[in-house]
């Protein structure tokens, strides 16, 4: 399954966006949360970018969703072409969505594109 | 004077860039409080610090080594948008650095870090984000060499340049990075990424100086 | 000011919403979390809603942000033409969006607005 | 027969929708558990607990009373999205209803109610929701009251719908609530706003037999 990594400034955004997430897609979709600095404060940090992403990784590909800012620089430099591949989403709904197409099996375009679908997605 | 820029220079570089940011620290802290989160001052001074630490425990043999250590430490260590900016700027002015380097070396290095800083961020000049120091600065260095300026003239003229692109931020409008969110109420103050841009480089002529 | 509240199944995700949107937009601009439900477990509640919308209502209207779900029909019931209003955006972003036009003085509409514009608003 | 719509009517549909909800409570979040969060049953027994508490509290003295107060305590307590939906359902109906009911006065008020469902749902009949049991037996109770069949037979028809339209559920695709996330995932289950939908008209019935 395609793992996913939601990037935040804010440690609590990212950990309540992934307990979210699987709350909806499953606990069994691969979603970790990277946020806060290395102390835990406001921040973005790269260790915990990279500890995420091995733990999500099960080989299909990673998809990084950044909330904004810092996150979104860093994240950017953690690109991998075709392996690990940042989202330009809105953060919680698009992690949702990804994590509904990570959960059904899609591989790690679908994922990402079902991520962007979510800027669409009316709630009412 | 062109084996002026060996590793003792740049080392000299990064300990003078550290020392002016945590002297600027609180004002760099201010200028982002006025269109940011006032933690740029704080984020760099953490930053550089940590640079040191790096290359006092792993002595780099070489420019590019340098460079590119400082680069990754900012990446892992400033925590704001600034850290992967800089850091790519110090990596791929490390990397596009050649051995030895000479000054129109140095020119063409330094503006490929900012061609690298353009395209992490997405950022122009014009849009009040550190490349409106950096990319003048680049400009004015190359201008400069091709001039036949030595290192330390080329270095002051790109100071020089850099701190007036960092003024020239004030009346802009901000299009990238926490202050774009203010829209028309960024105007009116310096970027914090250029104010730090312009210490950076003012630190560069200081340490040929 | 027009006032803001999130409302999230997640009393953790409204909360650091709240959090990051007050650091992006400055602590004046009002912005309260109505997040899980009576008894602060997953779910939505009428009474935090309300609460929170008291907390915020300053005379110039609020805008409700939800996440997605019950926490959007729940909101549904509560608006209150030109008063109280939903905002049907991305939730972290359209918060920011919607803070940060709050706190420059734009009328409910406004900040509806740029709320809605968050939508399209690209982070690379 | 036209007096039988009285409140204390509508006070036995409640104790006895509460009653099928409570018996029915593991189904309901299993079927949910399948395509959503597991937690349909808990919810609206929770709510329809609380809502015999508000009828004993303030002991209404109408049948609009009892379903507005209804309404009111699902929107309140239910804390998912089935709270907001029957309560705008039970609040309709309340607000709709004739005094005295009759049956063609309730079928119309049915119907109003779930016209308010689609409303705030923004959900029709086909998207594999609550409306799949709710819009067949408005439909149903409509042209029974039309053809004279009395309450208990126009209830037993209603329910009849309702519970079919539940069934119908199974081979949908959901386009509206949790569900919807699924996508094809969520072909091959029952509905479980439906399938509380298709208990709670039973009561219906079951109150009138
Ligand atoms: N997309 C971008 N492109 C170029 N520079 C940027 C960009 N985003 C931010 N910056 C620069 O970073 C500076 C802010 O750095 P800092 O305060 O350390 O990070 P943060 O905004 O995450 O708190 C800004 O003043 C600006 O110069
Ligand atoms: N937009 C909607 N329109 C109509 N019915 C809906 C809608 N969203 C959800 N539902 C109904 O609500 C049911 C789920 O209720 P419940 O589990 O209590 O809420 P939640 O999904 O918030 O956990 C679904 O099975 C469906 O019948
Ligand atoms: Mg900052
Ligand atoms: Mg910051
Ligand atoms: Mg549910
Ligand atoms: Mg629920």
């Amino acid at each position: 399954m395609v793992g996913l990594v939601l990037v935040s400034h804010s440690a609590g955004l990212a950990a309540a966006a992934v307990e979210l997430t699987r709350g909806i897609a499953g606990r069994e979709t691969p979603v970790a949360a990277a946020g806060g600095d290395d102390d835990g404060g406001l921040g973005v940090s790269m260790d915990r970018i990279e500890a995420a992403v091995r733990e999500v990784d099960q080989g299909d590909g990673v998809l990084l969703i950044p909330d904004l800012g810092s996150a979104v620089l860093t994240a950017r430099l953690m690109e991998q072409p075709g392996r690990v591949v940042l989202a330009d989403v809105p953060f919680v709904e698009g992690a949702i969505a990804a994590a509904v197409a990570a959960g059904g099996g899609a591989a790690l375009a679908g994922v990402l594109s079902a991520a962007e679908e979510a800027r669409t997605y009316r709630k009412l | 004077m062109s084996g002026m820029l060996g590793t003792d220079f740049f080392l000299a570089w990064m300990t003078l860039a550290a020392g002016t940011v945590r002297l600027h620290r609180d004002r760099l802290t201010g200028l982002d409080a006025a269109i940011g989160d006032a933690d740029h001052g704080a984020n760099l001074d953490r930053g550089f610090t940590e640079v040191g630490k790096a290359l006092t425990e792993w002595p780099p043999t070489s420019p590019a080594q340098v460079l590119v250590s400082a680069g990754t430490t900012l990446i892992r260590r400033v925590g704001g948008a600034s850290g992967p900016l800089y850091g790519s700027f110090f990596r791929q002015l490390g990397k596009s650095l050649d051995v030895p380097a000479t000054p129109a070396g140095f020119a063409a290095a330094f503006a490929s870090g900012v061609l690298a800083v353009e395209r992490l961020g997405k950022a122009a000049q014009g849009d009040k984000t550190m490349i409106d120091a950096l990319a003048p600065a680049a400009r004015a260095l190359t201008q400069a060499v091709q001039e036949g300026a030595d290192e330390r003239k080329a270095f002051e003229r790109a100071a020089r340049a850099a701190e007036e692109g960092a003024k020239a931020t004030i009346p802009l409008r901000a299009r990238k990075g926490r202050a774009s969110y203010l829209g028309e109420r960024s105007i009116g103050h310096e970027d914090p990424g250029a104010a730090s841009s312009a210490l950076i480089v003012a630190s560069l002529a200081e340490a040929a100086a």
